[in-house]
């Protein structure tokens, strides 16, 4: 079985050959791999060198959390990896980033107005939760779309708020 | 003689009290809100009371409803931790006025502390340095305020009266952005405290902040337990605190000291209570306001004086005088604390809510963690962020610095992010390591990535690691159950007991 | 420099060095069995090898292949822990012929310690008072035994020459009960040992066991830590140490320290060591043996002195100087040990295996877990049944004894029995409080049942919690699934990370 | 519904009322009972006294850790106790009591002999496991029945070893 990993956007293509055996980028490697009973701690051996590792589901992806390092990965199939490619899927960067809420709160202020022009960083709106004010920042250089959101509104997880096209 | 003690507080410092009354044999209440039926300080306690739903203002900050409780339950004594009720000298008085003992100092050294005009005046009058700024007339208007900023001087802070925590403080560089800033000031500060006064003092760049602990009995005694770097700071919050503090040597920490207990005493305080002082380059030192409570970071001084603070508290309130003096106090080793905190450092440290499904804890020589998180505990916005305290004790600084990497590195949490590789990338910085930092470092001159691209990564391990447990993932989904080899090895018998699977 | 270390061990001493190692910033190799390999010293390694199968002498005690792995991963040194081949000296020699430093003292003190009749006749001759008992001329049969019993006199000891542990070893009464008793001693010996030679001791009724931990470096300076206070055995095997002892004045304390640094220099010693000495009712102290290997109880010492004794060791291998001299060395506070292991109190100390499905630590101020078991952890037959140890510290006994109370009772480990009970119940025992105690009470004047009546018990509130537990179970198998209440109210939402659901 | 449960040998009657009260022996209680997220972890308050309880199976049976005490419970329904009544299984201490291995291990010895007469506590025979050598004894009076195993065996856990009778 053959696999395309992404790991914090650099790309590994991972080959399962059996249970001893893979091959990352083409070079075959004898692991050792072992999970702990009904916990998401996993053990991996590689060449002697031990590797702990946590993993929990993060949406569709994978959190691994190796040496106190976290790592974001992305697993597919090349069955799925077509899929995403032919649905423009791999062109994340265009269309419009919709800001959603990262948490339950209250919307002290919002910053800009729609059609403004905003650079990336720049401060979109304010939510207060858990007793603070946070900065929520454009993720990318934009001109603000629709904001569904005023000051003064309490808004759920994920909730969206406005939009950067 | 104190037997039942209620805890007016949730989360890590009730089970920290609940922990002490415990190993002294005292009964405890605990209260809640209906967002913490299952908190950990819920089931440690031997009695329980609900107090209302998630919000403080209808839960934690009921006062009188507490109160009640406490007299229902035959509790003798009110532990008000830190937060809520602890500063509010209207809760005390009530506390006594109910015939039980408040345990913490008297309303009117709250009082006096708590307005933070009257606490510069009080101390000023005893001999204690205080910062410049708009001191002794009380609550002045934005017009009164905008006349007195030239003569402090700028850069200078917006301060609430009642505030603390860096709730409605905002510094100000120039005179034309302070009316927008007052504004919004006194907003927040209305918001948290319920009242919207503020006042001015001077911002003193590349200052430490650095505290002193004091104890002072119901008999005149006070010692100082030496001082808190508390400098490392993000928007006013601390992040990160160690005892000895690296720039304070024993003459200036004896000065400071000195300082500390002629405040405490001005106020006739008693209790465990902190003095927070800015300390400029030249090692000026100048009170900033008095927290008339238990303290957050009050274990590192635990660990490097041995003198349990909240066993001393309720043995105060108990009318004990203090067990030792002055002279008795050593400063045995280095401690550090890390607050862990349920925020992103890596996205401007968002709060991160969501609920704990596994945590593994770090344990082992010189470490200890003062949590009231569990697996299963879910991560709220109506409360702060902090998972826990993670305290570590070295024989020196440096000990205590390779022991807390150690131990970072042993925390497992997962379901929500945590500021771990924060305290990872500070424990790396040379900055930290050479002990050279103001309250300014963490904002203006620190960076999550500049350190952390030196370390070694390991993608590619990640990457083989995510793909079998994807690959496993598959393999089930499609029922295709291998057996491991391990499994039927022959080292493998049947489990006596089963957990129980719910 | 030695920059990567193998722990020749598993189990919690494993984790411990790895710890000390990890500290100090040196990379480590970790060896493993089977029945191991996910165990938390495999995964807590920079490297980890296999050894063999389950059985300790296919796996940890096969020093050759350990050696060979040491040489081929580029490690330094080895640190052999407690047991396995920790006082092996031909396996020290052949560290050190392989050109590897051993982490302990040199093969000859190993030698002169490790066969019992040489220490004593050792020590003797540097002036160390030992127990009567059957010395000097080397293995003797049954039959001269026999025969220098009476010599010695009734109740006496038979031991095993290559012992410890209490493995080989039987107490006689009288004459006519020795022979078979020498046979089964022999017999244990021999399997746990590979050896059966064994030796008579006069045994002394009342007697304390208490021990002197010494460091001693390479340019021969020997410094001790004080005692440890190791007396509540059962079956020769400690269950619970405390430091300093009860019993011990200052005086006695230091006469018992100078004697033990005698003992060490007479071997030359490096590293660290105990001295264990049995003392009567009358202070009079008889040497036992030395162990030559870092011990089980080490953290009661580290608490009480500050000093990191595994650290110590390894800055000794590095050819380092003491860092501190005895007079630096000073005794604060109390500490108390309590081994956990997987056997039930109730039932005999029946040893119970399974699998540990679910586990909280107990933690906060002045608690340690030294551990290498967590959730998902197989207790096996093949190694001994400790789960973890429990380490308090207090400013005073009464408050170490209040806090390990406090442990105890935060302690959870669902999946197997454990001895946590018997500790409780020691910890309430008015023997145990008052420190008199020998090293007969746990086994001829302990009892579970005594003690454990008077506590308050709750069996109505475990009647509703199995009801209600079990109702739930029917409820749900018969897929009738209610809401909660709670569930529903408006302070719920939607976790941002699940689980990953295995 | 109704249940008989007993702890450590006591009996006490349960009713489960509703979701906020049950009756203990005939007087109503009102409980406030809740379990942690994925944990065998469980809170109750009664009367404003808190207990925490771990609950986990042993066999047939659930244990309850309360304060750091652990009890051993059963809780049958009236259906399942009689049953159970009908069957003769409340008459434990009759027909004969089958010593299992409580753990896998090495029979040293055996102590006594078919057809002997044994006193409650005498040791039955030796199994060394962990190291270490574990006397079984016999949880009462009676005589040894038929002896399955011999001095040297290697056991594996919960195999029968013998019985009293």
């Amino acid at each position: 079985m053959k696999y395309i990993t992404t790991i914090d956007g650099k790309e590994f293509l991972v080959e399962i050959i059996d249970d001893r055996h893979i091959s990352l980028d083409g070079k075959i490697v004898k692991v050792d791999f072992e999970s702990v009973e009904s916990q998401p701690v996993f053990s991996l051996i590689v060449d002697g060198k031990s590797y702990e590792a946590y993993v929990y589901e993060g949406g569709e992806d994978l959190e691994i959390l190796v040496k106190g390092k976290l790592y974001h990965s992305r697993v597919e199939d090349e069955r799925e990896r077509r899929l995403r490619a032919a649905s423009g899927g791999l062109v994340v960067q265009s269309g419009p980033y919709h800001l959603k809420a990262p948490m339950p709160g209250l919307v002290v202020s919002v910053v800009v107005e729609e059609k403004q022009e905003v650079k990336q960083g720049d401060v979109l709106l304010i939510l207060e939760s858990m007793k603070m004010q946070n900065e929520l920042k454009s993720p990318r250089d934009g001109v603000i779309g629709r904001i569904q959101i005023k000051a003064g509104d309490s808004v759920e997880q994920r909730q969206k708020l406005l939009s950067v096209e | 003689m104190l037997t039942k003690v209620l805890i007016a507080n949730r989360g890590e410092i009730s089970v920290r009290i609940l922990r002490a009354c415990r190993e002294l044999g005292i009964q405890t209440v605990a209260v809640y809100s209906e967002a913490d039926r299952q908190a950990m300080h819920v089931r440690y306690a031997t009695e329980a009371y609900l107090l209302g739903p998630a919000p403080s203002s209808e839960s934690y900050l009921r006062g009188e409803k507490i109160i009640q409780i406490a007299l229902e339950s035959g509790a003798g004594a009110i532990h008000p931790g830190y937060g809520f009720l602890a500063e509010r000298s209207d809760f005390a008085q009530a506390v006594e006025d109910a015939g039980l003992e408040f345990i913490g100092p008297k309303p009117s050294a709250i009082v006096a502390m708590g307005d933070k005009l009257v606490a510069r005046e009080t101390v000023t009058n005893a001999g204690v340095p205080v910062v410049p700024g708009t001191e002794g007339t009380g609550n002045l208007s934005d017009d009164e305020l905008l006349k007195l900023a030239p003569q402090i001087g700028f850069p200078l802070l917006i301060k609430a009266t009642a505030g603390g925590g860096g709730k409605g403080m905002r510094e100000v560089t120039n005179l034309d952005e302070m009316p927008l800033l007052l504004k919004s000031a006194r907003r927040e500060a209305k918001s948290a405290f319920g009242e919207d006064n503020v006042y001015l003092e001077k911002l003193i760049l590349g200052a430490r902040h650095i505290e002193i602990q004091i104890l002072a009995d119901k008999h005149g005694n006070v010692v100082h337990l030496n001082e808190r770097e508390c400098s490392l700071q993000r928007r006013h919050q601390k992040l990160l605190e160690e005892s000895p503090s690296p720039f304070i040597d024993e003459g200036l920490r004896q000065r400071m000291g000195a300082v500390a207990v002629k405040a405490a005493k001005a106020v006739e305080y008693e209790s465990a209570g902190t003095i927070e002082f800015l300390v400029d380059k030249d090692k000026n030192f100048y009170f900033l306001e008095m927290n008339t409570r238990l303290q957050v970071e009050h274990p590192i001084t635990e660990l490097v004086t041995g003198v349990d603070i909240v066993k001393e508290q309720i043995r105060i309130a108990r009318g004990r005088k203090l067990s030792f003096t002055q002279d008795d106090v050593q400063i045995n080793g280095a401690a550090i604390e890390c607050r862990i905190n349920a925020e992103d450092p890596h996205n401007n440290f968002m709060p991160s809510t969501g609920r704990i499904t596994h945590s593994v804890l770090p344990t082992g020589p010189g470490i200890r963690v003062d949590t009231g998180v569990y697996p299963g505990f879910e991560i709220t916005p109506y409360y702060d962020p902090m998972i826990s305290k993670l305290i570590v004790w070295g024989e020196t600084r440096a000990q205590a610095i390779l022991r807390m990497r150690r131990a970072l590195e042993e925390y497992k949490i997962v379901g929500v992010r945590t500021n771990i590789p924060f305290h990872q990338t500070m424990m790396d910085s040379h900055r930290f390591m050479a002990g050279q930092y103001d309250t300014r470092f963490v904002e203006e001159e620190f960076s999550m990535e500049s350190i952390s691209e030196d370390k070694v990564t390991h993608p590619d391990v990640a990457a083989i690691i995510a793909t079998l447990v994807k690959h496993e993932q598959t393999e089930r989904a499609a029922h295709v159950v291998r057996r491991n080899e391990r499994d039927t090895s022959n080292w493998k018998w049947v489990s006596r007991w089963e957990r129980l699977t719910k």
